[in-house]
C-alpha cells in the first residue's frame, strides 16, 4: 500500500485538520468531532444542511460546506458512516431556528446513524428532516435489496437543496426541493482500479490488467458484473443507456450532467467520456444546461468515473445556477 | 460485576484477533471495513470500561453500547450497539446472570436488531447466526440444560448460521447491490456474532470451572 | 495500459472536444487547432495571456482560460510542447490591440516553440512578450543545466498576472508582475507511481513497492532520486525544506500555497500534506494568506503531489485575491 | 526531384521502424515522446509530399522542415525543422546534390540546431551524431572521396557520437534535469540524427548502384 499518509489510524483526523487549514474561510471544525460546519455557523434564518458519510470520498462532503450548498459535513471512518453522536453535533453546530435537513445516501449505515441522531436532535426541539439519495442505476431496483445507493448524484442534492435554503424557504420546502432532484437524478459508474482503504492496507477486490468492474459503488465494494475493459465512448454508452432508460427525459427537455472521477483518473480521460455522453444528449435533443467534470465523489485512488444526468424544470435550474462558495464547487 | 467485564474483555479479545478475516469477509461482498470497525468499538468498549466501570450489569451493558453506537460506525455500530442497549434493559438491577435473564437479554438483543435493521431471517445478515442461536439456547433451557451447555448450543447454531450465509443471497445491507454475486460468500456480521459467542461460551467454561 | 480513451492518437483531440462541450460558457476552439480560447476572445483593450504546452497536464492550461486568468490555452501532444503554428494561432485569436503575454514553462522545447510563434506574431504586427516559469527546486539551479523546470508555480502566474491583464494595465506591466511572480514562487514535487503516455501504452518508469521517486518533474521523466516511501509528514518536510531553503521567506511574511496533486493522488491525502506544510509554515511565522489544494498541474494518472509556495507583497496578493472564472478555477 | 522524395521517404521508414526504440530511449532519461513525436512528424511529412511535391530540392526540403515544425513539437520539432529549412535555404535552386552542395546543407543544418538549441557539441545532444559526422564528411572530401563515401564516413561518425553520448552528463534538454543521473544513457536525439544519416547512406548507395 502506497499512500501520503503517516498512519492509517490518524487519517481522518489528520485529513480534517489539513482541510480546515486549507479553508479556515469556509469551514470550522466542532470542536472533539469529525464535524466540519461553515466559518458562520449557526446562520440564523436559513434551513441548514447537513450531509457526511464514510471518509474517503473527498471534496465530499466537506468540500461542499459554504455558501449555498451544506452548512455541515460529517466525517466518518473511511467508507463508514459516521456515528449518531457525530451528526447529532453537527445538527446541534448548524441549526439556526429554522430546522436542519439531512443529506443521506442510500446505505443502511449512513440511515440507521443518521436515524439515531435525529432522535436525539428531536429530543432537543430541534426540528430535523432528511431525504435519501439513492441515484446508482447500476443496482437493479428490487425488492430484494436494500434499494439503490447512493453516489455522486448526491452533490446535485447539496447543490440544489443548498440553494434553496439560502432562498429562506422552511424546512418542507427545502425538503420537497431536496426529493425533487432525487427524483430527477439519475448516475452510474465503473472501475478501471480498486482502491484501498488505509486501515485495512489491500485492495478490497482485484481486477485483471485487462478488466474493468461496471456499476461500481463508492466504497470499493463489487460492482454488478465484469468485463474486459471497452474503448471509452462504448463504456460511456453503456452507463448513459443505462441512466437513460431509467428516467423519462424526452427531446426538448434539459438536463445537468456530472462527468465525476473516482479519485485516480486523470481529467483528460473525463473529457474523452464527457464527449461520448455530450454527443449522446445531443443525439436525442436534450440540451445540456450546464456540465460539472471533475472529482466530486471520489473512492479513495480508484481510477474509473461515474456519469450523472440531472433532469432540470425551472426551478431545479435556477437553483443549479444559484451561486454557491464553497472549497470544492463556486460559482458566480 | 468484574465479571461481565471480564466477559466484555473476552469479546475484545476476539473481535481483535479476527479484525483481519472479519475485514476480508466484507471486501468480498461489502466495503472491507467489518473488522476494522468493530476493532475499534471493542478497543474503545475495553478502554471506557477499564477507567469508568459501572455498579451493575445493567450499567456496563448500556455503557458498552453506547461506546459501540458513537465509535462502530457503519451497519454494524447501530444493530450492535443497540443490542447492547437492550441487553442492559433487560439485565437491569441483576447483579449475576442466570439462565432466564440471559434469554431475556438474548430476545432483546435480537429485537432491538430487527428493529434497527428491518431485516428478518434469511437476508444474509448478522441475524442468521443470531436467530438460531436464540432458538437453540430456548431449546436448551426447555430441556433443563444449564447456562453453560445452553450456550454451547446457541454458538453451534449460530456456526452452522454462519454456514448458511453461504448458501444464500444478501437481500439487506452492502451485500444485497451483489445479487447473485454474493452466493457462496459468508456474511461478515454473521461471523462477528458467531465468534462473540463463541468467546462468550469459552469465558462462561472457564468461569464455571474457576467457580 | 488500462485508460478510459478511444484511442491514443486521437486522444488530445477527443479531449479538447470534450472540454468545449463542458464549458461552452467558458471557451471556443479556434477551428482547426488545438487551441482554446475564451468564448468572447478576443476581448479588446486588455492584454491577452496565452499559456500551454504539452497535453497531460489537465486542467492546465485550457481550464484556466476565463475571466481573471488566460485568454487562450494550446494544447500539444501529450507531454510534447505544441508547435509554434498553434501558438500563432491562439496569439491572433486572442489578441485585442493591447499586445499578448506568453506564459511559458521552463522546457527547450516550449521556449523554443513558442520563440517561433513570436516570431510570426511579430511578423504580423501582435506585440508579444514572454516570460518563463521556473518554479521547481528539485533540479538544483547550476549553469550545468537548462536552468530550472516550470512546475505548478505557473497557475499562480496565470492567475495572478492574469488578474493584472483585467485591470487594464499594458503589456510591459503584466509582464513585469508576471515576473515577479516568478521571482517569487518556487516548487518541488514527489510521485509514487509513473503514468503511462498512451500513444507510449507502458510506463516511462517502474517503481517498486516501496519506493518513491523525489523532485519528479510533470512529464514522466524521472526525478532527482529515489528513497523509500516515508510517512506523509516527512515527505511534506523534505520538500517544504528544500522549497524554503530557496527563497527569503522571514517571519512575518505573507505567502499563498498550492498543495497540487498529480492526477492520481486522493484529496485526502493532499489535505494530511497540508497538515505538515500548513505546521511548518506557522512555526516559521509565515502567514498562510491563501491556500490552494486539489489536481491543478498534473502528470496523466501520476500519483503523488507538488507543493508550491508564493511569497505575496501588497500587490500580487491583492491580484491572487482577485475574482476569477474558469472552469478549474472559480473565485469571489 | 524524386530522389529527394524518395530520401526523405527513406528518412521516414527509418524513423517509423525506430519510433518505438527513440520512445524507449527518451522514456530513460526524458518524456518518452522523442519516437512518437518524430513518427508523427515524418508520417506528416510523407502525406504531404505525396500530395504537393515542390519543384525543386530547395521547395521539398522546406516544406519537410515546415511540416516538421508543425507536426513534431518538444524540442526536436523546432530544431529538425529547422536543420531542413536551412538545408533548403543551402540547395536553393539545385536540382541535384553534389558533394559541395551536401557539405553546405551539413553546414547550414547544424547552424539552425546551434542557433534553436543554443547548445554545443558534448551536452548529450543530436549534436553530439551530427557534429562528428559533418567533420567526418568534410575530411573525406578534403580526401577526395566522393558523395557516398563521405556519407558513410559521417554516418559512422555519426554512430560513435551516439555511443559517446552514454559517456556524458546531459546538460541540454529535458535529460540535464538528471544530472549524473543520465550518465549511461544514450540520448534520444543523437540517436534519431544517426538513425537518418544511415538510411540517407543505404539511400544513396542503393540509388548510385541503380543510377
Ligand atoms: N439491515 C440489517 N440488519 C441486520 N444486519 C445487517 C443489516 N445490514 C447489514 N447488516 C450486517 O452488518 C454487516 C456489515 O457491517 P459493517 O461492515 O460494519 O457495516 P457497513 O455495511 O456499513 O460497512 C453485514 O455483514 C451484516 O451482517
Ligand atoms: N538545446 C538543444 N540543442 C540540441 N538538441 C537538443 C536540445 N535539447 C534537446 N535536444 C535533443 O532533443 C532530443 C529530445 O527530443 P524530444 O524528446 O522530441 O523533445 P522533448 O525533450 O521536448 O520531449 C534530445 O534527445 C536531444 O538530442
Ligand atoms: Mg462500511
Ligand atoms: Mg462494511
Ligand atoms: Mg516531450
Ligand atoms: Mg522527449
Amino acid at each position: 500500500m502506497k499512500k501520503l499518509i503517516n498512519n492509517a489510524e490518524q487519517v481522518v483526523e489528520e485529513m480534517l485538520q489539513g482541510a480546515v487549514l486549507a479553508h479556515p474561510q469556509y469551514v470550522k471544525r466542532v470542536e472533539g468531532f469529525n464535524v466540519l460546519v461553515r466559518a458562520n455557523s449557526p446562520v440564523q434564518g436559513k434551513v441548514a444542511l447537513v450531509s457526511g458519510g464514510g471518509s474517503g470520498h473527498e471534496p465530499s462532503h466537506a468540500g461542499y460546506v459554504g455558501r449555498g450548498m451544506l452548512d455541515g459535513a460529517v466525517a466518518g471512518a473511511v467508507f463508514t458512516s459516521p456515528t449518531p453522536d457525530q451528526v447529532y453535533e453537527a445538527v446541534k453546530a448548524v441549526d439556526g431556528g429554522k430546522g436542519v435537513l439531512l443529506v443521506i445516501k442510500n446505505y443502511t449505515g449512513d440511515i440507521m446513524n443518521f436515524e439515531m441522531a435525529t432522535e436525539m436532535a428531536e429530543a432537543d426541539g430541534i426540528k430535523v428532516a432528511k431525504v435519501v439519495v439513492n441515484d446508482d442505476v447500476a443496482v437493479e431496483n428490487s425488492t430484494w435489496t436494500t434499494g439503490r445507493r447512493g453516489i455522486a448524484g448526491t452533490v446535485f442534492v447539496h447543490k440544489i437543496a443548498g440553494a434553496k435554503a439560502e432562498t429562506g424557504a422552511d424546512l418542507a420546502e427545502v425538503q420537497k426541493t431536496a426529493e425533487k432532484v432525487i427524483a430527477n437524478v439519475r448516475s452510474m459508474g465503473m472501475a478501471l482500479s480498486p482502491c484501498i482503504v488505509p486501515a485495512a492496507g489491500k485492495p478490497s477486490f482485484t481486477l485483471a490488467e485487462n478488466e474493468a468492474e461496471i456499476g461500481m459503488g463508492i466504497h470499493g465494494e463489487p460492482g454488478t458484473h465484469r468485463e474486459t475493459v471497452r474503448p471509452a465512448d462504448e463504456t460511456a454508452e453503456h452507463l448513459v443507456n443505462k441512466i437513460l432508460a431509467d428516467m423519462s427525459l424526452d427531446a426538448g427537455d434539459e438536463a445537468a450532467v456530472m462527468i465525476n472521477g473516482l479519485g485516480g483518473t486523470p481529467l483528460m480521460e473525463l473529457y474523452v467520456i464527457n464527449r461520448k455522453v455530450a454527443a449522446m444528449l445531443a443525439e436525442r435533443n436534450i440540451k445540456i444546461a450546464k456540465t460539472y467534470i471533475g472529482n466530486y465523489m471520489t473512492s479513495l485512488e480508484m481510477a474509473g468515473f461515474s456519469v450523472t444526468v440531472l433532469k432540470l424544470d425551472s426551478e431545479l435550474k435556477e437553483l443549479l445556477f444559484a451561486q454557491a462558495d464553497t472549497p470544492a464547487l463556486v460559482q458566480f | 460485576m468484574a465479571n461481565v467485564i471480564a466477559a466484555i474483555d473476552a469479546l475484545t479479545e476476539i473481535i481483535l484477533a479476527n479484525k483481519e478475516k472479519l475485514t476480508e469477509l466484507d471486501a468480498a461482498i461489502g466495503d472491507a471495513d467489518h473488522g476494522i470497525n468493530m476493532a475499534r468499538g471493542f478497543e474503545a468498549v475495553h478502554a471506557k470500561l477499564a477507567t469508568a466501570g459501572s455498579d451493575d450489569i445493567g450499567g456496563v451493558l448500556k455503557m458498552s453500547g453506547m461506546t459501540l453506537i458513537s465509535t462502530v460506525g457503519g451497519a454494524a455500530g447501530p444493530l450492535y450497539g443497540t443490542a447492547f442497549i437492550r441487553m442492559a434493559a433487560a439485565a437491569q438491577g441483576k447483579t449475576t446472570i442466570d439462565t432466564e435473564t440471559a434469554e431475556a437479554m438474548f430476545e432483546a438483543a435480537i429485537g432491538g436488531i430487527k428493529e434497527r435493521g428491518k431485516a428478518v431471517r434469511g437476508e444474509k445478515t448478522m441475524l442468521d447466526a443470531l436467530e438460531p442461536a436464540y432458538e437453540a439456547f430456548s431449546q436448551g433451557m426447555a430441556e433443563g440444560e444449564d447456562l453453560l451447555r445452553c450456550l454451547e448450543l446457541a454458538t453451534d447454531a449460530a456456526g452452522k448460521g454462519v454456514e448458511y450465509t453461504k448458501t444464500i443471497i444478501a437481500t439487506k445491507g452492502r451485500a444485497s447491490y451483489l445479487g447473485e454475486r454474493s452466493l457462496g460468500h459468508q456474511d461478515a456480521g454473521a461471523t462477528s456474532t458467531y465468534l462473540m459467542l463463541a468467546a462468550l461460551t469459552a469465558f462462561a467454561k472457564k468461569y464455571s470451572r474457576e467457580a
